[in-house]
């Protein structure tokens, strides 16, 4: 129960990993995939072998591969992360203009992004902190957000101070309004329904009132009606 | 493993629906997918809506779509390349949407890059703009244009990889590039289908993103240049 | 006195290779440079030995050179005109979006297009005879009317039936409004200014009163008030 | 003959104005003109509008023409790169305009391309959409954003001719070909300039007709990558 008691403190990095295991689980083979900064950069390893998933970097890159594991890395490749990479056989490379067609013109199947709330609703918030934030900083959260086919949230189920972070009305300013389709957490995968957060999945170890007990918002169960 | 490769033309359009509204690529000959457009006129669907710069030449191509009865309007910026069209138009049989050469391509482009719209100065004051909003920005006349978006695209590449990526050759860019990005399926004809990895990824002109079906067509260097 | 009266009646091939050589003639050094069919196709092989101009054609190529003299032109290369062309050392090649972007944004120095009419206020109508025409078809001749940075014609000062095709106002559909900068014609070349069409230079043979007597609209001496 | 290489960055730079808006290249260091922003550093103009998707990192480039009250306004997408513009910022000494990351390409794309204003679902409902105009288009929310034009481009490349064509390497395209198109001026910086004809057409990344100055700024492989 170990594991089980470290997702209810919130996640170390294998916690980590295991959120972004399960994302990866769920992806399947040909999706061109924009994986966001946090829990979601550490899904493109965890693809099982084999399959075969493109992943896109919103700096021009279609096709990374994995983190390069030599001393001599490309310095002229880097993900949105400003981190090195390498390509795939079959990569590309692009500008921005034409990174975000991709991105905004709906061509881009899936997004996993972390987030700071996410609304039974679908609202997502994940740049901005304050209205009066003292130095925002957008990147393309919300390019991805609006653009991208379906938006999936990969973060920690609470806030250090543990406070729900799905939440029924958002409190931070939103980066786009009712585009999150499914939430993977360290106690449970969520998909958003019309009738609000609906547990699709409970992690080993955690049952059903246990994650309501840490969601602000109300959860329901998959396939039984409210 | 992905593999979009589809062994004929007809197959790759196997699911194209009457009514659909198909994006060709291509400038006069050159890009110009004429085989996937044999694909169509095997395959039979109906009331189409072709986007084409031109309107085809000679008798095949477009010429034998339209001659069969099965193009129900043309969007183009010059259509006066095939006397087959002149007939049809002439006689009421095609309805004909004319849109400058730019702005046809921006309003591809548009759709593709999920643009809701943009404002032009081409056309501002024409005919062409007649019935169109207009808006004054900075002192000059620009023309609202909206998206234009097909069920298919099919264009002409030069090389081709199982995923989709695909390169140009000459003057065959033209609207290859961004009708494969506006449309919800996409066939590309290529010259050659080449292992995953031998395009350089800095040579990729289309990413495999853009592209749902590729066919090989090796053909010889294609038709006498015409002059009109 | 043959050329000159040649001139009077309708250039044949010679004459429109001489409307072409004087716009050659103005051209720098430099000079990014789209033409339009008919005479001003003619242009591009007249320009002097060593001056460097780049061509562009809106299928996607800057830096064209002449038309192949061997026997086996590349196919797939293209002009606007659908003619076999070649390529200059630093040529480059693209697609239609950013051919357009060259065209409608400002970045050809010159386009020169044959018309139908110009009017002395700039006004230019080169793409249908007709509101009702049977078949019309507009190419690229609206975007580059507006968006290229100058726009001469180079064109016969009138139809074959002896009308003047400089009118004080077009009575065939404008292709763009207010947008002609300079006329190239068999008998004179004319700037537009804004008390109209101005005479800057006569070809060889004819004097000012014989280009008025041939043209619809009032003309004005270069310099000289009106 | 033309011939547009420039011995040195601040000489290819000598008439940038007080109160320009500059286009900067680059995404966090890769593609981002070091040498030119030194240049300009070294050329003296002030009250810089900036425009690159990041304020720098460290205390060199960008933060340092910061540091030095030179600029008065950033408009980026993710300027929490640099702790000077944070502090500047904070003490009100910088305007700080934030746009998403696309609509800044596209803002920029508009004004190289002669695009009015478009409309773009991006920020759509946000803090980011306050003030601006927008429109529901099929139902769904648009924003419009209108094009954002350079007094100068400053962008890197990895090759380069006299005429100005470019090539980009790995992941350094980014913004600096777009930049290219939208200003009055643009300068190049490059790894190195080649013969006229070395650079195959059908490899031309940014054509020559955008770029008007070029400077060869060789240098070993750049900056240890960051992440942030």
């Amino acid at each position: 129960m170990r594991a089980a008691a470290e997702r209810m403190v919130g996640p170390g990095l294998e916690a980590r990993k295991a959120i972004a295991r399960l994302v990866a689980r769920d992806i399947p083979e040909g999706w061109h995939v924009n994986l966001g900064i946090g829990i979601p950069t550490l899904i493109s390893d965890l693809v099982p072998a084999g399959r075969e998933v493109l992943f896109q970097s919103e700096n021009g890159i279609l096709g990374m591969g994995p983190a390069p594991d030599d001393e001599t890395p490309d310095p002229w490749l880097v993900n949105a992360g400003k981190q090195n990479v390498t390509l795939l056989p079959g990569a590309s490379l692009f500008d921005h203009t034409l990174s975000f067609t991709m991105i905004r013109g709906g061509h881009i199947d899936l997004c996993v992004l972390g987030a700071l709330e996410v609304a039974d609703n679908g609202d997502l918030a994940n740049w901005s902190t304050s209205a009066a934030d003292t130095a925002p900083a957008v990147g393309g959260a919300m390019d991805l957000a609006v653009g991208a086919r379906r938006i999936w949230v990969a973060m920690d189920h609470t806030t250090k101070q543990g406070a729900s972070k799905l939440v029924s009305a958002c409190s931070y300013p939103l980066t786009a309004a009712g585009v999150v389709k499914r939430v993977y957490t360290n106690l449970a995968v969520l998909d958003v329904t019309p009738r609000g957060f609906e547990v699709r999945e409970l992690l080993d170890g955690v049952d059903f009132d246990a994650v309501q007990a840490r969601t602000d918002a109300k959860l329901h169960r998959a396939g039984v009606a409210a | 493993m992905i593999n979009k490769q589809v062994a004929r033309a007809a197959e790759a359009l196997a699911d194209v629906r009457d009514g659909s509204t198909i994006l060709v690529g291509g400038f006069g000959q050159i890009g110009h997918p004429m085989a996937l457009i044999d694909g169509l006129i095997e395959q039979g669907a109906r009331d189409l809506v072709i986007v084409c710069n031109n309107a085809g030449v000679g008798t095949s191509g477009l010429p034998r779509l339209m001659k069969l009865g099965r193009v129900a309007k043309i969007i183009c910026s010059y259509p006066r390349t095939a006397a087959v069209f002149t007939e049809l138009y002439a006689a009421g049989k095609l309805e004909l949407e004319i849109t400058p050469q730019g702005t046809l391509a921006e309003r591809i482009r548009a759709a593709g890059a999920g643009i809701g719209g943009f404002y032009t100065r081409t056309s501002a004051g024409t005919l062409l703009a007649a019935g169109k909003e207009t808006r004054e920005i900075d002192g000059v006349a620009y023309v609202f244009e909206k998206p234009l978006k097909g069920d298919v695209a099919i264009i002409e590449a030069w090389e081709g990889d199982r995923w989709g990526n695909l390169t140009y050759r000459g003057s065959g860019q033209n609207f290859n590039p961004v009708m494969a990005t506006a449309a919800a399926l996409t066939v590309a004809q290529v010259q050659r289908v080449v292992e995953l990895g031998a395009i350089d990824p800095e040579d990729v002109v289309t990413p495999s993103i853009f592209v749902d079906r590729v066919v090989e067509i090796p053909y010889e260097p294609p038709y006498p240049a015409i002059s009109y």
